[in-house]
């Protein structure tokens, strides 16, 4: 019993980076048709923001000493910011063109990123302890469960929570959900286009925050890849948790994180290398028997 | 006082050419059926009305305004109300939420909840299932829906395109029952994008026929149909050529 | 402020490279370093090749190699292999008498092969795979460190003798040759000791965002192992470290060399019980005090100290090869590959190397062993194997 | 009235160009060049393989494929296991069967029993992914990558896992990548005027219409990507036989975006953009590299900092797309007028 709620945990807090990815994937998906490669890149810039440019093996941190509470608001506004920036300087530009080309440009934009992160820090993976205090264990059904990981699910659930508020609640959330589902329907209706990508790019760059302080709380490094596998999963998790739906993308987060653990644990020692053979062959079948992915709005059309 | 005129109006997507050089004037309060066959490029006389595709040559004006090339949303809320083929409702929202979409443009919060009142009074259907998911509510009722989320606009003229399209002849005799009675009600400027123009026939009001891209025939419905023009430049006979 | 010091030397570099044909006069003997100077991999061979540049001044001050000067040539392969075989070819035709390629065996080899193709001799800086020399790119291939395998059979030796643990757990990153590496050494030699018995193996994959699933498996032993093997690398050992620590899992942890350096240890508060075996110590503590000389050279030439022993492979490469060079009389191949494989336990900065003409890398090596106690690393004890690891456990 | 001429008169012209320029760029670098610059040149065409053969699915069906590196590991690896001498193999690649660790095959049987491996494998699993469409297609192939890359990297008697394959025989030079690279263009050239081409390109513009008229779309995407296999395919044989090592993580992400950008940044949908790109993106990084080691100004060597090269392609890619959304040549392919002069004109769709 023990056992089934650790690798319950263990499956969610895996499965709570997957998902806060790929809402961020999904939002801005659903306003512009963009699978936006950049995405990991703004994770690991978020978190690049706190330290001093340096090529050197030590860490000098520049903002990294600051008390939580102003330095996970920072965070998450240097995620939002680098977002809009990438909007406003780049896909603003780009709004008649292609759902390729759109791609390619996000892909090029990541890769500038990263290639600027790497000129001033190099690739060696930066130390950075913050918020040590989590660290420790606690105990929950007779399981030893790491706080880190019950802070993790609890902050994705808070997240989602507020989110969902913030949808369902908010003039902006209203019309960013119409405009996730068909986006010309929303503009024929007074939507105005520019300011729900904006702001759509604005959320998901505070999610691509979020991320990058999870993974940096959990591995204590920060590293110019850091983005980049939850962004491969997250992309994937937005396509068969169904397009334009944020739910979907939520829900399909958690199962491929699940999946995933559930590989690690029953997969035998020589089998386990090929974990993700297994995992992406699953997401082949998945998309088989659900090519519209597995919460398809339900008047969602094929539009790329 | 023309409310919406169209001037030589082409619309080309990459090599195909859509439209050509069609030309429309709509009063305020009049009704206006656009018909034609499939291809003819109603539709894309639509969108470029609304926005959404770019005219290659021609001007639209709205209310006296110029609005070639502006965005959808500008457009909208200048009052022209677009409702387009295949209904379009935001299934994953609520009805609820897909009216007050409706009236998101509009800065009185209060007159926004009066229509809302006054919409659910004119659709008791609705506002039963206001809290359910649009997406699980019949064709017919959806079709209702997105009329009424264009009310809830407050618009200076609302365009249909294809209401009857995919509905049974029943639900059809009341959805144009129902737009009947808003435009008596409501004094609506419409613009009605039909296959055919019997509704236009029954419905009565002033009919333009397209094919092939261009305006091939104008004139009051009932007449034009009495005539038999209407049949012979639907189906393209060569005396029909010449606007009637 | 390291940047500026740092594009400065690579500045520099990049400028006597380019104008290099009217530089380098018939007599100066010719190092070529096909080496990243941008990318992922210029945090790894940027040390080593600033120790070899320290050797290479040292033996010009004292008057040259067979009284010539040498002459560094660089050609950055920017961490690509196409890049890099190119960029071997770029030092080759720039006169290289011998040519230095990249810190990691699969980045290494295509500029390898480039020297190898014109039958010039080839060193990686620090690859640890048995194929960085004859097995892999050919005779004329070396490699300046140690391998991988033996890190892992001096943990398993040393942990069982020293620290008294008779059961272990193995945890290994399939991310990496050099990886898999540790383990193969730790594999073949602590099944060989009497009482020691391995309880449990897992893997995981050095990207993997969270390895809970394969600590909850360590956590369900019966009874926790007397140390956990963990053979991994950066970046994501750091995270694997900080995990396993976060659990309440305080076994010690037992590493290979590549996670020297205490640049990281801040992430894993007040690291413990960690046990890292080392060429050298960064961390002023080396038995042999020209060691911590060294260090201090290293920092006044480059500004800061070495941030881990993957430095020293490149001392000791260019140290290797202009003994060699000396003995021969020549920088003709074919004599200096003699030389280097009659070398036989020859002494250097950083322990005895030994190249034979079946082995051009160490499969025996003194280790010093540095420990980790309250995030301060320390030098407890040096090591060596009792045998060389055979080369059909290095070649399975 | 004269007879119309033939869809391949009228088209023939283009291949024949595009092969002119890469030739011309051949010939020049080996008359003038360096050996390192002839090998700049060398990867290019090699790229120029990959990327038509990308573009003979991408550019014909529409659907972005992220998994054709996919097969030029595949292509690659088959090369690996033909040609590497049988002394190497026994040791490092000991899973193999029998008849290959015995033996050693000449390059070109082997070049195109190792091409035929991908197209198999794109044969057995088309089927199945070419019943999605969109980017439920695109995420498909991606999965297909990552599963190819991962059993790659760890069946370690067979592919010698995540470490290098080496001993593969150098054999690749100019002239053999260039008649490789013209072997390319003239496959995905005779492709795009085949029925299956047209009727494929026809149902990317209009996929309700095409189908209406009876084309089973299905179909002519499983041929189109069997074919596109076997291109890409060959890339890896040549890529493998250029480095003479090879390892799975040459053939995962970077690889699949240099491809896809290059294509783009020509034009997703002619095959001179495919080829263009290559060429135009390989000449910029170029630039750019003689930049970062410094030009000759005067007296001094100005060179911009090392790894602003790869900044600088980033930038300069997103500058084109946004000028050039449809890439450099749009839609268009690159065709001989009767005045004598490359003219760049419209593709004729289905006609």
């Amino acid at each position: 019993m023990t056992a089934v709620l650790q690798i319950l945990f263990d499956a969610l807090s895996l499965g709570s980076l997957y998902a806060l990815g790929a809402l961020g994937i999904a939002l801005i998906f659903g306003v512009m048709r963009l699978v936006n490669f950049a995405h990991g890149d703004y994770i690991s810039f978020s978190i690049f923001a706190l330290l001093w440019p340096t090529t050197a093996a030590t860490t000098i941190l520049f903002l990294g000493q600051v008390p939580p509470a102003v330095l996970i608001p920072f965070v998450i506004l240097i995620g939002a910011g680098v977002s809009v920036l990438s909007e406003i300087l780049v896909f603003r530009r780009l709004r008649d063109a292609n759902p390729a080309t759109l791609m390619i440009a996000s892909f090029a934009l990541g890769f500038v990123i990263k290639n600027l992160l790497l000129m001033l820090y190099s690739s060696r993976p930066k130390s950075l302890s913050i918020l040590p205090g989590l660290a420790q264990q606690v105990e929950i059904g007779g399981a030893r469960i790491p706080l880190l990981q019950v802070v993790t699910v609890a902050a994705t659930i808070v997240i989602l929570i507020a989110l969902t508020a913030f949808l369902k609640r908010t003039r902006f959330g209203l019309e960013m959900r119409a405009a996730a589902q068909d986006f010309t329907m929303a503009r024929m209706l007074g939507v105005r286009a520019n300011r729900v990508i904006l702001l759509a790019f604005a959320i998901s760059g505070m999610l691509a925050g979020a991320i990058g302080l999870a993974i940096v709380v959990q591995t204590g490094t920060a590293d110019i890849n850091m983005g980049l596998s939850v962004m491969l999963v997250a992309f994937i998790a937005t396509v068969i948790g169904g397009l334009g739906s944020l739910y979907g993308a939520v829900v399909a987060g958690f199962l491929i994180g699940g999946a995933s653990v559930l590989m690690q644990v029953i997969l035998p020692l020589d089998a386990r290398p090929f974990r993700d053979a297994f995992v992406y062959a699953l997401v082949i079948v998945v998309l088989l028997w659900r090519p519209q992915g597995l919460f398809a709005p339900r008047t969602a059309k094929q539009r790329v | 006082m023309t409310l919406l005129a169209v001037e030589g109006l082409s619309v080309r997507y990459g090599q195909l050419t859509a439209l050509r050089d069609a030309s429309l004037m709509l009063d305020e309060g009049e009704t206006l059926f656009v018909t034609g066959p499939n291809g003819a490029g109603k539709s894309t006389l639509m969108k470029a009305i609304a926005g959404v595709v770019r005219p290659a040559a021609g001007c639209i004006r709205l209310g006296g305004r110029d609005i070639t090339g502006e965005a959808p949303e500008t457009i909208a809320r200048l009052g022209f109300s677009m409702v387009p083929e295949g209904r379009q409702v935001f299934g994953e929202l609520t009805v609820d939420e897909n009216l007050r979409l409706g009236a998101g443009m509009r800065g009185d919060r209060a007159g926004a909840a009066r229509d809302l009142e006054s919409v659910f009074e004119s659709f008791p259907m609705l506002k039963e299932r206001r809290d359910g998911a649009a997406g699980l509510l019949s064709g017919g009722q959806q079709q209702m829906l997105v009329i009424a989320r264009a009310l809830m606009t407050r618009p200076r003229l609302v365009a249909i395109d294809e209401p009857s399209l995919g509905l049974a002849p029943l639900v059809i005799d009341q959805v144009y029952e129902l737009l009947l009675r808003l435009r008596a009600e409501r004094r609506l400027t419409l613009l009605v994008v039909e296959q055919s123009s019997t509704r236009a026939t029954m419905t009565g009001g002033r009919m333009m026929l397209l094919r092939s891209g261009r305006v091939v025939l104008e004139g009051d419905a009932r007449e034009l149909n009495a005539s038999g023009a209407v049949e012979r430049a639907y189906f393209g006979y060569s005396d029909a050529e010449e606007p009637a | 402020m390291q940047t500026t010091r740092r594009a400065a030397l690579f500045g520099a570099a990049a400028i006597v490279s380019a104008a290099m044909p009217a530089i380098a006069e018939e007599e100066d003997i010719v190092i070529g370093f096909a080496v990243a100077e941008s990318g992922f991999m210029q945090a790894y061979d940027e040390p080593a090749t600033q120790a070899a540049l320290i050797r290479i001044e040292e033996i010009n001050e004292e008057g040259g190699l067979l009284g010539r000067q040498i002459v560094p040539v660089f050609a950055d392969t920017k961490s690509d292999r196409a890049e890099g075989a190119r960029a071997g070819l770029e030092v080759i035709e720039a006169g290289a008498d011998m040519v230095v390629v990249s810190c990691d065996y699969d980045f290494g080899a295509p500029a390898a092969l480039m020297a190898e193709a014109q039958n010039k001799i080839s060193f990686f800086l620090c690859a640890e795979s048995v194929r960085a020399g004859i097995q892999g790119v050919g005779p004329h291939s070396f490699s300046a460190s140690v391998l991988a395998a033996v890190q892992g059979a001096t943990m398993a030796e040393w942990a069982h003798e020293e620290l008294g643990a008779t059961t272990f757990y193995v945890l290994e990153d399939t991310w990496t040759e050099y990886n898999k590496g540790i383990c193969d050494g730790f594999n073949w030699r602590a099944p060989q000791i009497e009482g020691v018995e391995i309880v449990g193996r897992d893997t995981f994959v050095n990207d993997d965002a969270s390895i809970a699933a394969q600590i909850t498996r360590i956590r369900n032993l019966p009874e926790p192992p007397d140390a956990i093997m963990l053979c991994s690398m950066m970046p994501g050992v750091v995270s694997a470290v900080r995990q396993i620590r976060n659990a309440g899992i305080e076994v010690p942890i037992l590493n290979g060399s590549g996670v020297d350096g205490s640049y990281w240890m801040d992430a894993v508060p007040s690291l413990s019980e960690f046990y890292i075996p080392v060429q050298g110590s960064v961390y002023g503590d080396d038995p042999n005090p020209a060691v911590e000389e060294f260090n201090v050279r290293f920092e006044e030439r480059f500004g800061a100290r070495p941030s881990s022993q993957y430095a020293y492979p490149g001392y000791v490469m260019v140290d290797l090869w202009a003994k060699a060079v000396e003995r021969a009389g020549t920088t003709d191949a074919a004599a200096v590959v003699e030389e280097l494989e009659k070398m036989d336990e020859e002494p250097t900065l950083f322990g005895p190397r030994t190249f034979t003409s079946e082995l051009h890398h160490q499969n025996r090596a003194r280790y010093h062993i540095v420990k980790v106690t309250d995030g301060e690393p320390a030098v407890v004890d040096s090591w060596t194997i009792d045998e060389p690891i055979p080369l059909e456990v290095l070649l399975q | 009235m004269t007879r119309a001429p033939s869809i391949m008169a009228k088209t023939v012209s283009t291949p024949l160009i595009l092969i002119a320029i890469l030739a011309a760029i051949a010939i020049a670098v080996d008359a003038f060049g360096s050996g390192p610059l002839a090998r700049t040149v060398i990867e290019m065409l090699i790229r120029v393989v990959l990327v038509v053969g990308i573009w003979i699915f991408v550019g014909n069906s529409g659907i972005i494929s992220f998994g054709h590196v996919g097969f030029m590991c595949l292509g690659a690896y088959a090369a690996a296991w033909l040609t590497i001498p049988p002394m190497l193999k026994q040791i490092s690649l000991r899973g193999l069967p029998e008849f290959l660790l015995e033996n050693q095959f000449p390059f070109w049987p082997s070049a195109l029993a190792a091409s035929l491996l991908p197209a198999v494998f794109a044969l057995i699993l088309g089927p199945v992914l070419m019943r999605l469409a969109g980017i439920a297609a695109s995420i498909a192939t991606f999965a297909m990558l990552a599963v190819i890359n991962t059993v790659y990297s760890n069946w370690s008697t067979v592919t010698g896992g995540t470490s290098s394959v080496i001993g593969i025989p150098t054999v690749t030079d100019v002239w053999i990548a260039l008649g490789m690279a013209s072997g390319a263009i003239v496959i995905a050239w005779l492709y795009a005027i085949s029925r299956s081409g047209l009727a494929l390109r026809a149902a990317r513009d209009e996929a309700i219409a095409a189908q209406a008229s009876g084309v089973n779309i299905e179909r002519e995407r499983l041929i189109a990507f069997v074919l596109s296999a076997f291109v890409c395919g060959a890339a890896g044989v040549l890529y493998a036989h250029f480095l003479g090592i090879i390892t799975p993580d040459a053939f995962f992400l970077t690889a699949t975006f240099v491809a896809l950008s290059m294509l783009v940044v020509g034009g997703i949908n002619s095959l001179s953009g495919a080829v263009i790109g290559v060429v135009f993106i390989s000449v910029i990084i170029q630039l750019l590299r003689w930049m970062e080691r410094g030009v000759q100004v005067g007296e001094t060597t100005v060179a911009i900092p090392s790894g602003a090269q790869e900044i600088a392609i980033g930038l300069v890619m997103i500058v084109i797309l946004i000028f050039r959304p449809a890439g450099l040549l749009g839609n268009r392919e690159i065709v001989w007028t009767s005045r004598r002069e490359p003219r760049v004109a419209r593709t004729q769709p289905a006609e």
